[in-house]
């Protein structure tokens, strides 16, 4: 996009313009400093810690147990997700053996997680390319899920239902039916979402070839989730370093080569099928047993340091904990997804016009409590 | 002819997505999602797990059964409790005993984790499902848990 | 798809890595003690060789960089890379440490994983470690006038830190 | 032929009675004032209307309810939307060029409103027939661009100005379009008239007998008039997930209203233009109301309704367009397209090939 000016009188001049914090694109408190000649987008330097609550310093006080609710706030629409990447930490560094009735419904309710995560992305994903209907569509279909969530976890959004050693509480009876129903609701409407969005020339436009990130570059710059696997970088740690019961699942890890906006947007929108299907093949065997294993009152992890990853809606969600044998951790670190997938906007955005940059900004998917941890 | 293919194409992958608004709009009486939501106050019931807030409950005879061991106290993540309690002497051993003065709950501060609850030995305080918190001054959201006058429940020990 | 093919299983267990990496530079430290990875902790002088070679040596090939995470040891500042290979999928963990608190220093990696870019700011701006030839090395979360480091052990905010 | 000129002709000869000899004149300005009033009491009313009903169309595709607590139904919501708006502080930029800033939605409102004067809502209620009709619509709607892109630079706002930026390069890109389809169906008329578009369209509506070329030039009419009014999927110049609320960023109370009135009345005319050309104005089909003349109100305006929906659909249903796919459309796609259905519509013409009945 290298534009020649032959006559000086119509020199283009750059000039800054204000993105956020508070913007309807930047969903939540990101300020991005644009640097922009006309339309066309020269640099984007974003500016974080709007709401930055040093989480890691304020795990350093906590115990291991609380530790897990404050996970809910990092990037809350896959709450469940984080909460089990901390008590996973903790179990293996306790080397405890969760009841495979622990490990399947962490799993389905994970998913459910990914499934709703994913909903709401592509409600919004919409909202940002300007089809504002696609919104509620997405609405409507994540309430379900969240309607499982509250009458099993008790909560809708932050559901703190994992506790080191298994669950808060056992599934509720309804669990499995509300599941199945969902999911027989859910196979027909995202088919849908295909005809109304996807399919839609409009959007093949705006999406297709704008916000180009090559698979080199997606491995250096750590993207992760759907945004690397739709670089074609194979990234799913469920698929290489699976947790919980999805060593027991079959599903097709998601990959695109073209790692343009309408990639990243196909590998969600794929992910949801392949969501279901893990739904679908665990959800009829959940094993009898124990919700919980027993734990000291006062969880002291050995000497000694733990990383443990999963797979967020968004990407990689790395815990690494630093322990002296005390009740605290010593150093606690989260590799959060959208931090590294947040770094490469400028290498995406940079010569494509305002427009594109809304729009490789939505399929990043980026939620700014993950980022400001 | 791409050029024509591609408009009529286009003009295909268009029509599609309004047949989908257009379906929705045609079943939209019936098919609204919206929860209009304090006309529905009486049919609008919480699942029985929802953390709305934290209570005590009491029975007829204005007894809990918190000993005061304090375990909620510190399982809380957030200062949420305070529990005011001194040791005096029980009426039907004779003994000294833990008790509790006030069992203080800041819900303006709890973040709904749960991890009292499943702390308390003794089922001394459960969620209820009322989600109207709302109030007009901040301190209002301290509430004290015990009701005045209340006891201990005979024959709880943590 | 073609795409999974691509992912070679030369799968190297940590004693053939520890080998291999200290052919090159004797004067690591190894370490599998309380950890589920290999632990390499590397003198400041010798990081950026050391990285380096982990990401360009094709036996290694060390081109993820999934977490750069900065430790305060109490008596020293130090940062933690964990280092995985897309292609060889084995993962280490390098550690870097200084015991200068006034003036912490060390090498920036962010030339070859642009992700440390960011990580290495954030590592700025909580733990003070000004890392050289850093590209843009300013606050990340923090305002530039923000006084100390907060996640240095040693760093105390009456007024907004609880302590419990 | 003056035959729909009587609105004013009455309005002017009952004021006539009322005055001494020899102030025709003052009858005749009056006359004017008096049907100036009219309008603007009904179409502000209709303006507030439309909103409404955007709003409840909107809800209905999007699986709500709508506005329904101010009034029955929600019938009064947005007359109390208005109330408030009246009610609020104008405030606006230090930095703003005053004039300008407060020209600008004056400039948009009154644009619009203007071009209803030509509307033939049925075959008396015409408050102005000039024998330019058409040309004076484009003309008008044309003048519109220029309150926003006054209001957008004035403001001392860089989303606005982007905003208004790209309000000018769209207008002036779309105006040919509407142009040139307007042309193509100006072929089979033969006049620029509105009141004789309509007396041709009485052997069939022109969308008819101009067949083919003629839903070609309906097509790209509906397309270039959306781009027109600034609506999605053509909403660039608002956009809001880029530029915020684009070129009336800084705009608040009264002032914001009249731009967004301006909206909805803009988006009447295109669909009451598409009427009047395409389907027959205040024509019921096959003649089946002609002997009661009132009822063309109520097909005019059921006419134009229904294209007001059909903008609507889009609105609810496309993403947005981005600048340069916006100005591809219309350069690449549109404006061939149309000149080679304007040779078409010709050669029909030209052939009599078109259907009458």
């Amino acid at each position: 996009m290298e534009t020649t000016t032959v006559n000086n009188n119509f020199k283009s001049e750059e000039y800054f313009i204000n993105m956020g914090p508070q913007h309807p694109a930047t969903h939540g408190v990101l300020r991005l400093l644009l640097t922009i000649d006309g339309e066309i987008i020269k640099k984007v330097e974003p500016d974080l810690g709007y709401i930055h609550r040093s989480i890691e310093k304020m795990c350093e006080r906590d115990s291991y147990q609380q530790i897990v609710h404050l996970t809910d706030r990092m990037d809350y629409l896959s709450s469940h997700i984080n909460n089990e990447a901390v008590c996973l930490t903790v179990e293996n560094a306790l080397e405890i053996e969760v009841p495979e009735r622990v490990k399947v419904i962490r799993t389905i309710i994970g998913e459910l997680t990914r499934l709703a995560s994913h909903q709401l992305w592509w409600g919004v994903m919409g909202m940002d390319v300007g089809a504002l209907t696609t919104y509620f569509y997405g609405f409507r279909d994540r309430e379900l899920i969240n309607d499982i969530f509250e009458e099993t976890c008790g909560a809708r959004l932050t559901m703190n239902y994992n506790i080191p050693g298994g669950l808060m509480y056992d599934i509720h009876p309804n669990f499995v039916k509300r599941v199945k129903d969902f999911i027989a609701h859910f196979r027909t409407k995202l088919p849908e979402y295909d005809r109304l969005l996807t399919g839609n020339v409009i959007f093949q436009k705006r999406m297709r070839g704008v916000g180009i990130l090559s698979k080199e570059d997606a491995i250096s710059f750590g993207a992760s989730g759907p945004v690397g696997r739709g670089s074609g970088f194979s990234c799913d740690v469920r698929k290489h370093h699976a947790y919980s019961a999805l060593d027991k699942v079959t599903f097709k890890e998601a990959l695109r080569t073209e790692g343009d906006s309408l990639a990243r947007y196909e590998v969600r929108i794929q992910e949801m099928w392949e969501s279901m299907s893990i739904i679908e093949q665990l959800i009829d065997t959940i094993p009898e047993g124990d919700y919980k294993v027993a734990t000291k009152a006062v969880i002291k992890l050995p000497k000694g340091e733990f990383y443990q990853k999963v797979e967020t809606a968004r990407g990689e969600l790395g815990v690494y904990v630093v322990s002296t044998g005390t009740k605290n951790p010593y150093r606690l670190k989260f590799r959060s997804p959208g931090f590294s997938n947040l770094s490469l906007l400028n290498h995406i955005a940079v010569g494509g016009k305002i427009g594109d940059l809304v729009a490789s900004m939505a399929t990043l998917d980026i939620v700014v409590p993950d980022i400001d941890r | 002819m791409s050029y024509f293919g591609n408009i009529a194409k286009g003009i295909k992958t268009l029509l599609t997505g309004m047949s989908v608004t257009g379906k929705y709009f045609l079943h939209s009486r019936k098919g609204a999602i919206t929860q209009q939501y304090p006309d529905n106050r009486e049919t609008l019931k919480m699942f029985d797990r929802f953390r709305g807030e934290v209570v005590m409950p009491h029975d007829e005879n204005n007894e809990h059964t918190c000993t005061g061991c304090q375990k909620c106290e510190i399982a809380c993540p957030n200062g949420t409790i305070e529990i005011i309690w001194d040791r005096q002497v029980d009426p039907e051993t004779g003994k000294k005993k833990k008790m509790i003065d006030q069992h203080i709950y800041h819900l303006g501060m709890c973040t709904m984790c749960g991890l009292c609850i499943e702390a308390c030995p003794t089922d001394a305080i459960l969620w209820a499902q009322n989600f109207e918190n709302s109030v007009y001054d901040r301190s209002y959201l301290t509430k004290v848990l015990n009701k005045p006058g209340s006891k201990v429940k005979a024959g709880i020990e943590d | 798809m073609d795409l999974m093919k691509v992912i070679k299983t030369e799968f190297m267990t940590n004693e053939a890595l520890q080998n291999l990496i200290s052919s090159w530079i004797p004067e690591l430290e190894f370490n599998e003690e309380g950890s589920q990875f290999l632990n390499i902790t590397v003198q400041p002088e010798q990081l950026h060789l050391l990285m380096s070679q982990l990401k360009t040596n094709s036996e290694t090939n060390f081109d993820y960089l999934f977490c750069l995470s900065g430790v305060d040891w109490g008596k020293e500042l130090g940062v933690v890379y964990h280092l995985e290979s897309t292609t060889h999928r084995h993962i280490i963990v390098v550690k870097v440490k200084t015991e200068d608190r006034e003036n912490p220093t060390l090498d920036t990696v962010s030339d070859l994983w642009k992700t440390a870019d960011f990580h290495e700011r954030e590592v700025f701006d909580f733990f003070g470690i000004i890392f050289n030839n850093h590209p843009n090395l300013k606050r990340l979360f923090l305002t530039e006038d923000w006084d100390g480091f907060p996640l240095r052990k040693d760093y105390v905010d009456e007024i907004n830190m609880v302590i419990k | 032929m003056n035959i729909s000129l009587s609105i004013t002709k009455t309005i002017y000869e009952l004021l006539l009675g009322f005055l001494p000899e020899g102030y025709e004149a003052v009858a005749d300005i009056g006359a004017m004032v008096v049907i100036a009033l009219i309008y603007l009491g009904i179409f502000a009313v209709a303006g507030l209307y439309l909103v409404l009903l955007e709003r409840k169309v909107a809800a209905w595709f999007q699986l709500r309810i709508g506005p329904n607590r101010v009034g029955w139904w929600g019938l009064l919501q947005t007359m109390a939307d208005a109330l408030k708006l009246v009610s609020k502080e104008l405030t606006g930029t230090a930095k703003a060029d005053k004039f300008l800033y407060n020209l600008a939605p004056y400039f948009v409102i009154v644009s619009a409103l203007m071009a209803l004067a030509v509307f033939p809502f049925t075959q008396e209620f015409q408050a102005f027939d000039i024998n330019i009709g058409i040309l004076f619509l484009m003309a008008i709607s044309s003048i519109g661009v220029i309150g926003i892109l006054l209001g957008g630079w004035s403001s001392n706002n860089k989303f606005a100005l982007i905003g208004a930026m790209r309000s000018g390069v769209q207008t002036i890109s779309y105006e040919l379009s509407v142009g040139l389809s307007l042309l193509t169906m100006v072929l089979i008329t033969g006049t620029l008239q509105l009141s004789e578009i309509v007396e041709v369209q009485k052997n069939g509506w022109l969308i008819v007998q101009g067949h083919i070329p003629a839903v070609i030039a309906f097509m790209i009419y509906m397309i270039a008039g959306t781009a027109e009014t600034n609506r999605a999927p053509f909403d660039l110049v608002e956009a809001e997930s880029e530029l915020g609320a684009g070129f009336h960023t800084e705009y608040s109370g009264m002032k914001f209203a009249y731009f967004f009135l301006a909206e909805f009345i803009n988006m009447f005319i295109i669909a009451a233009i598409a009427t009047t050309v395409f389907f027959g104005a205040w024509l019921s089909p096959f003649g089946i109301t002609e002997s009661l003349p009132w009822l063309g109100a109520i097909w005019f305006v059921g006419k134009t309704l229904v294209l007001v929906f059909l903008m609507m659909w889009f609105r609810w249903t496309f993403p947005r367009l981005r600048i340069d796919q916006l100005l591809t459309l219309e350069w690449k796609y549109l404006l061939p397209l149309n000149l080679l259905n304007l040779v078409l519509m010709a050669l029909i013409v030209w052939l009599e090939l078109t259907i009458q009945f």
